[in-house]
């Protein structure tokens, strides 16, 4: 096969042909950050609910072999630009390092919505950007810590990986809000980064514990692999419940920890609602309607006393996609 | 007549373009030492390498006993009782001479060791072959190449073989330890065993082998008994014509001092060792096994570290190290070839001109059309057998690659020239032609420190010859003054007798 | 540079006249290095303001835990490292293993069939390194990238590209649970083993203090002490067995190895399966600590599991390594990570502190090496 | 087992009578294996329903560019893996380097100075690795395993832990951006290149499609035109110069190189700092293609630099290793990824593929070798 393109179907021909009558199918690719968290299982599942939903869609997933390989992101990216899929919705590493090659679909005439995480540049360049608030996502962190801790005592923050926008937004949002609204909370360590996975942090939690035995009150663990590691150490160290906890993101055992105490309030986002309102922002962009720039998917807490209440117990247990 | 112990007939065997072996036939009889012989490439190890099941023929078969024998890996080979001593040393580095010596024959039940058994077989036959003060737990690596060949030799005598090949036992070995071997030879035979043995020694063939097969370029080209066959006759089968003179004498004489030791010591070996070496001089240093003299040279290049003495060249003590005593002009053939003398994996022209590119060097970039000139006229001159210049040195006969180590020094044009061993393992004809050229180099004003352990060639070649014993210089006679026998008490006694 | 030219190419002759003295020092060496970073983390530590906790037999079993799974896949690496060959794979078969353990006990089956289920990928995942080593004759390195990223993309679909979560407390027996735990109630021995706990206040003698010191730092979780079990097997098989000696046989020179009709093949394979094994073992390590079987969290460890062999003196190029210098090299970089977080240096300078003293304590053990060889 | 014995033992010579036969043999032989896979994803690809577009120059290109930054740094790890050496820091000095660049222009340091800057990091980091290695007579895996956590840890701290970001538009030279990018406008030649471009229509004769399919192929980025060109340097430099002679000297045996009075030590250290120069070049391209300068983002990319090599015919006992190899090598892993996301595989499916992939490419290179020696 040597010729250049096989061309027919590219872009604006018969948007409007629809599901019954095997009209056009739109092939939109999904990109996530990495492929083997929970919280991107249900991403994918919301897509799948818009693309069910809108029946002409086809979603193709790929991210990168490794979470944080920027230079993968962007070759599959750009493979998918090769491939002349008809949208791309993007999780971005980095949000300065894949503006370019947004901007390359845009020049082959691919929409791009974001998701998840920030894209630096003009706005522009994409057709809306859909996410959490993640600074809001630590602010609750924070006050929800304060609150179990009467507003005072000794916290430790544990980091996530350097250079990772959105927990860097939920580090900050939480380390601001204490300093502003919560004057009498000491902030024991916040410069320890735990690593991506949930051993990784079992080992640094448990050293950070360790060393602050006598002192810790309370302490956030920014991310789910994150909160999980910590959420052991707190265990075996016979800390748990000792110490109050708050964790971002939800898994099994945070949960189970909630309901025996362990665990004091989960931040929760809604990766089912992002991945839907992704794909159903790009398909409306299609479709030539209006399309909001930002889309917030929203940020919850919650806590023992919540939890069982329908909307947290769907937030707590997103829906995840299955084969 | 009854089957012989081996009988290998119509054995081929092609490296691609070479012809390795092209249908040889062979028998040994029980009881019996054959005498392989031939010059270097002519097929020797290759053969042995076949019936120890380490090559694979093209074609041919074999019999032992009347049974037909076609060994697929060195492993079946050992149990239908082949044991092969191979030319290259063949040791893990990092095991201890016993277990090196039981390797692949361990004693054990259920898996795990007899150590007591097996220590006591080694002991065994290391005091059979005269060297009861090699222990068992040394680490071979920190052994001298003349120690490891008899470990090499004692892995063959624990095993209960039928059949032992010797490819070159003694190439290292000083006449001392070469007579223990044939006592053991000697009892060997005496149990019925048959043993094939390869050496371009004549005179050591002729004292322990009975019949002989000769080689010459893959073809067995005669056999027989050795007591009909006159040293000439071998040497014309083996050579294709006469060699007229084994030593042949280019003269020369001693200038000045190029070379000057005094009171040299090395960590442990050599101890203090005063020596002067003169330009046009070919100093011979004799000795026992582990008397020191490798170190000694590699003492004055810089490999080895010198605890006290100087080293001059000339008027100068250049720093001990190599890249500085080549550039005094210094050269040495190591002894071991393949661990420390050849770059394995790299072409003969490589390996010859490494010490010496500068000639070709034009800022930094080589001239290769002008260096394969001077690395033909090297391998035409030495006789050296190969495919092209470009082939790597592994794949070589034993005998060329030693050959191609002594054409780096020559090339590299040193005005003394270290040499340890240099005709280990080369054939007579060519031996010839080392000493031809040693001789005109000594003429034309080098200095050559030659060791050896094959004093015959020694006190041929050399104008004074030194003998060492446990580190020290014992004592430096002109070679007409010495006798094989004289040199070998002193060497054993370790003073002057 | 001038001293640069002689200790590797000429080997010295042995001068101690028993080479059971050189074997003591053998043993001794690689603890010394580990004993210098110990007591110099210690020490720092313990000048520092909110210092103190280093030293603490709490923070010895701390220390101990994160130790115990590099150790034991360390173990089988140490086989492979010696017989001359490297495991790439190494890590993401551990997470593969982990990974299968946990979805056995999702699925319900029971903890016995789960942990032999576990042990038994180990040994495959060895067991398709080995055969295909010996098979293709390529060389390990290169057959074990390949086989990394496969076990990899395995356990990424056993775990449906997400991390298996078993129930804790209805399908993940208790003594698995504690397997690795720093809690009171899993260690062995209990508390009675500790002399005079209780009655000795600050002013108690320092004999006394420190027998407690040492008694409370001997409490340890059961997989620590299976880790001292099974390095104590290793080293008499190596020692004491045909199979010991033809490892180290194989490494030193292989061809030499084949010539004296050793089964190369076959004891590649058998040494790959047996490695396979401890990397299984080390599965269960893994997924006892966190209970969840996750199949990337084996990315990167491999790197940690050779230098712990390395740090410990095994060779590279083959022929040499030992047991007890892999376990103190597991336990050097444990040492290192954990002084680092309790001295609070932040992450950079911990990575920094982590490369200086790899290469440090190798060189002092080299040093030491050619020393007593001098 | 049989076929097992013989052939590491006894290397059997070459077969063609003239070594050129075997030379060209030698360097078309890696492009095989990546012809071979290639081929394998073009025609699976175009035989998809939604497919037809791996086989597009705008691919081939797409597949050029993530390959230039590991073939870069893996020239460099050539020099080191044909002199008996090994580097394991090359992916976070690569970082590192970017990482400064990055530093450098966001403090508003001219383009030239930042680039500058760059490949001076580069080339310390290499010398700093030879002069370790040379000095302790550690071996290279132990030290640079060391320097790649010390490399980390710097680039950590230039970056204050968290990634450097200057700005796009002001502060990154407008070819600096382009340097690796598939628009249009950097594209080298430009579109006057392509002969009929425009005027060929779909009924157009096989030989002008061909034609411009390979024309269109060859208009690349400047970065991947510089690939080439530092390829041909460094080949050049291997085959002709007594620099050259002298890596593959080492590699193949020290004690030799030493006994020619070659200087080891200073050679090794020419040869790290060599490479080190190109590490820092690749970091250029890594800054190129993501603007940013990220301390982490080199973290297991050693792995595949080294693979690159070896999947290219190199040796990791030394001795063995071609330019053209190593860029092949490089080649082969991005047309797998490439083509694993354009057939719509799953991670954990490209996974797989991947390792089934490399094993089967170097044992299938090493057949053809054997074939060729037999
Ligand atoms: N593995 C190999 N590959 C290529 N050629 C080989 C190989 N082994 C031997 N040869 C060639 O076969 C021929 C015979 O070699 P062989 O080693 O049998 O000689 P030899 O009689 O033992 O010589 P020497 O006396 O020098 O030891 C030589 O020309 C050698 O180059
Ligand atoms: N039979 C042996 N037992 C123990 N050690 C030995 C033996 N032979 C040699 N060595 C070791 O080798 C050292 C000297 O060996 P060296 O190679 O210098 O001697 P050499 O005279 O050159 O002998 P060779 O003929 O083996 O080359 C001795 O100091 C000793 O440590
Ligand atoms: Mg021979
Ligand atoms: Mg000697």
């Amino acid at each position: 096969g040597g010729g250049s393109d096989t061309d027919n179907s590219n872009g604006n021909g018969d948007a409007s042909g629809n599901a019954s009558g095997g009209g056009k199918k739109y092939r939109i690719a999904v990109i996530p950050k990495g492929t083997s968290h929970e919280f991107w299982k249900s991403v994918h599942a919301g897509a799948e609910n818009a693309a069910r939903e809108l029946g002409n869609v086809e979603i193709l997933w790929k991210g990168p072999l490794q979470e944080n390989d920027r230079e993968g992101q962007i070759s599959v990216v750009q493979d998918f630009i090769t491939k002349q899929v008809d949208g791309i919705c993007l999780a971005p590493l980095d949000s300065q390092a894949l503006v370019d090659y947004v901007v390359e679909a845009g020049e082959a005439d691919i929409p791009v919505v974001i998701f998840d995480s920030g894209l630096d540049g003009d706005k522009k360049n994409y057709v809306s950007y859909v996410a959490t608030d993640n600074y809001n996502g630590g602010a609750l962190a924070a006050r929800r810590l304060a609150e179990v801790l009467g507003k005072q005592g000794d916290v430790i923050m544990l980091r996530y990986n350097p250079g990772s926008e959105s927990t860097e937004n939920r580090e900050r949002g939480f380390l601001e809000t204490l300093e502003k609204e919560f004057p009498d909370i000491n902030v024991l360590s916040s410069d320890e980064y735990a690593g991506t996975t949930p051993e990784s942090s079992l080992d640094k939690a448990t050293q950070l514990l360790q060393k602050h035995r006598e002192k810790v009150d309370g302490i956030f663990a920014v991310c789910e692999p994150n909160a999980t590691g910590v959420l052991g150490a707190l265990r075996d160290l016979e800390m748990a419940g000792k110490v109050k906890f708050v964790a971002f993101d939800p898994n099994q055992p945070l949960i189970e920890g909630m309901s025996g105490g362990s665990v004091d309030g989960i931040v929760l986002q809604d990766p089912v609602k992002m991945g839907y309102e992704a794909v159903m922002a790009l398909m409306a962009q299609q479709q030539g309607k209006d399309v909001e720039k930002r889309i917030n998917t929203g940020e919850y807490v919650a806590t023992p006393q919540n939890m069982d209440e329908t909307e947290m117990s769907k937030l707590l247990k997103p829906k995840q996609f299955e084969d | 007549m009854p089957d012989p112990l081996l009988r290998m007939t119509g054995v081929s065997k092609r490296f691609g373009a070479t012809h390795a072996l092209r249908d040889v036939a062979l028998e040994v009889n029980a009881g019996e030492v054959l005498a392989l012989i031939g010059e270097n490439g002519a097929g020797k190890s290759t053969l042995m390498k076949v019936l120890s099941g380490a090559v694979p023929p093209d074609s041919g078969s074999m019999q032992i006993s009347g049974q037909p024998y076609a060994p697929r890996s060195p492993h079946s080979a050992r149990l239908a009782g082949v044991a092969m001593i191979y030319q290259e040393l063949n040791l893990a580095p990092d095991l201890s001479v016993e277990d090196n010596i039981m390797l692949g024959q361990e004693t054990g039940r259920w898996g795990i060791l007899r150590r007591d058994l097996q220590r006591q077989r080694v002991r065994d036959v290391l005091d059979q072959l005269g060297h009861p003060e090699l222990q068992p737990d040394t680490l071979v690596n920190r052994l001298s190449v003349g120690a490891q060949q008899l470990v090499e030799i004692a892995r063959a005598l624990v095993m209960e073989a039928r059949i032992i090949v010797f490819d070159e036992p003694t190439s290292s070995l000083a006449r001392h330890d070469v007579e223990r071997l044939f006592g053991v030879i000697a009892r060997l035979k005496e149990t019925g065993i048959g043993i094939v043995y390869i050496s371009h020694f004549l005179d050591e063939v002729r004292e322990i082998c009975d019949h002989y097969t000769v080689l010459r370029d893959g073809c067995a080209v005669g056999s027989g008994s050795l007591e009909k066959v006159s040293e000439s006759e071998i040497v014309a089968l083996m050579v294709g014509r006469t060699v007229d003179e084994l030593f042949p004498s280019v003269p020369h004489t001693p200038g000045d001092v190029v070379l000057s030791l005094s009171r040299l010591s090395g960590s442990a070996v050599p101890t203090d060792v005063t020596l002067d070496l003169r330009r046009g001089e070919i100093l011979g240093v004799a000795g026992l096994v582990g008397a020191g003299r490798t170190e000694l040279l590699r003492c004055i290049f810089g490999l080895d570290p010198v605890k006290t003495g100087t080293v001059k060249v000339g008027q100068f003590a250049p720093r001990r190290r190599p890249s500085r005593m080549i550039a005094a002009g210094l050269g040495l053939v190591s002894e071991d070839r393949k661990g420390e003398g050849l770059a394995q994996s790299r072409s003969i022209a490589d390996n010859m001109t490494y010490s010496r590119l500068q000639p070709y060097r034009t800022v930094g970039f080589l001239h290769l059309r002008r260096r394969r000139q001077a690395v033909s006229q090297w391998m035409r001159k030495l006789k050296i057998k190969a495919q092209s210049q470009e082939q790597s040195v592994e794949n070589l006969s034993g005998g060329n690659q030693q050959k191609v180590a002594i054409a780096r020094v020559l090339h590299q044009d040193a005005d003394v020239l270290l040499l340890d061993e240099p005709t280990r393992g080369i054939d007579v004809g060519t031996k010839a032609e080392i000493y031809r050229l040693m001789g005109e180099s000594a003429a034309a004003g080098k200095a050559i420190l030659f060791v050896s352990s094959y004093l015959t060639e020694l006190l041929a070649v050399c104008d004074r010859v030194a003998v060492m014993s446990r580190g020290r210089v014992c004592e430096v006679r002109p070679s007409d003054k010495w006798t094989e026998e004289t040199a070998m008490a002193v060497a054993v006694a370790g003073e002057s007798i | 540079m001038s001293s640069e030219t002689n200790t590797t190419t000429t080997p010295e002759p042995q001068l101690l006249a028993t080479s059971r003295g050189n074997a003591l020092l053998n043993v001794i060496g690689p603890f010394l290095a580990l004993a210098v970073v110990y007591f110099f983390f210690g020490i720092t530590d313990a000048t520092q303001e909110d210092g103190g906790t280093f030293l603490t037999p709490r923070n010895n079993r701390a220390v101990a835990i994160p130790t115990a799974t590099v150790a034991v896949a360390a173990m089988g690496m140490t086989l492979i490292i010696i017989a001359g060959g490297i495991d790439l794979s190494a890590g993401t078969a551990l997470a593969l293993c982990a990974t299968v353990l946990a979805w056995c006990l999702k699925e319900g089956a029971s903890p016995t069939l789960a942990i032999l289920a576990a042990v038994g990928t180990g040994c495959l995942t060895g067991l398709i390194n080995g055969v295909l080593i010996s098979a293709l004759r390529v060389v390990p390195f290169i057959v074990t990238l390949g086989t990394m990223t496969i076990f990899l993309g395995v356990a990424k679909i056993i775990a449906k590209e997400t991390t298996v979560r078993p129930d804790r407390t209805t399908q993940i027996p208790e003594w698995l649970r504690g397997f690795l735990s720093l809690r009171e109630q899993y260690l062995f021995p209990g508390k009675w083993f500790v002399p005079w706990s209780g009655e000795v206040g600050a002013d108690a003698s320092w004999f006394r203090r420190t027998a407690i010191w040492v008694a409370e730092s001997l409490r340890l979780p059961v997989g620590v002490w299976l880790v001292i079990v099974l390095a104590i097997l290793l080293a008499l098989v190596l020692r004491y067995t045909v199979f010991g000696r033809y490892v180290f046989a194989l490494g030193s020179n292989e061809s030499t190895a084949r010539l004296c009709g050793i089964n190369v093949a076959w004891n590649k394979i058998a040494i790959y399966t047996l490695s396979g094994f401890f990397v299984g073992i080390a599965g269960i390590y893994q997924f006892s600590r966190l209970s969840v079987g996750n199949p990337t969290s084996g990315i990167g460890l491999e790197l940690r599991i050779i230098a712990a062999v390395v740090i410990g003196g095994g060779s590279l190029s083959g022929g040499r390594g030992t047991v007890v210098g892999t376990l103190t090299g597991a336990a050097i970089m444990a040492v290192i990570a954990s002084g680092c977080t309790q001295l609070g240096l932040s992450n950079p300078v911990q990575d920094i502190i982590l490369g200086v003293i790899i290469v440090v304590a190798v060189t002092i053990d080299q040093i030491r090496q050619r020393r007593l060889a001098a």
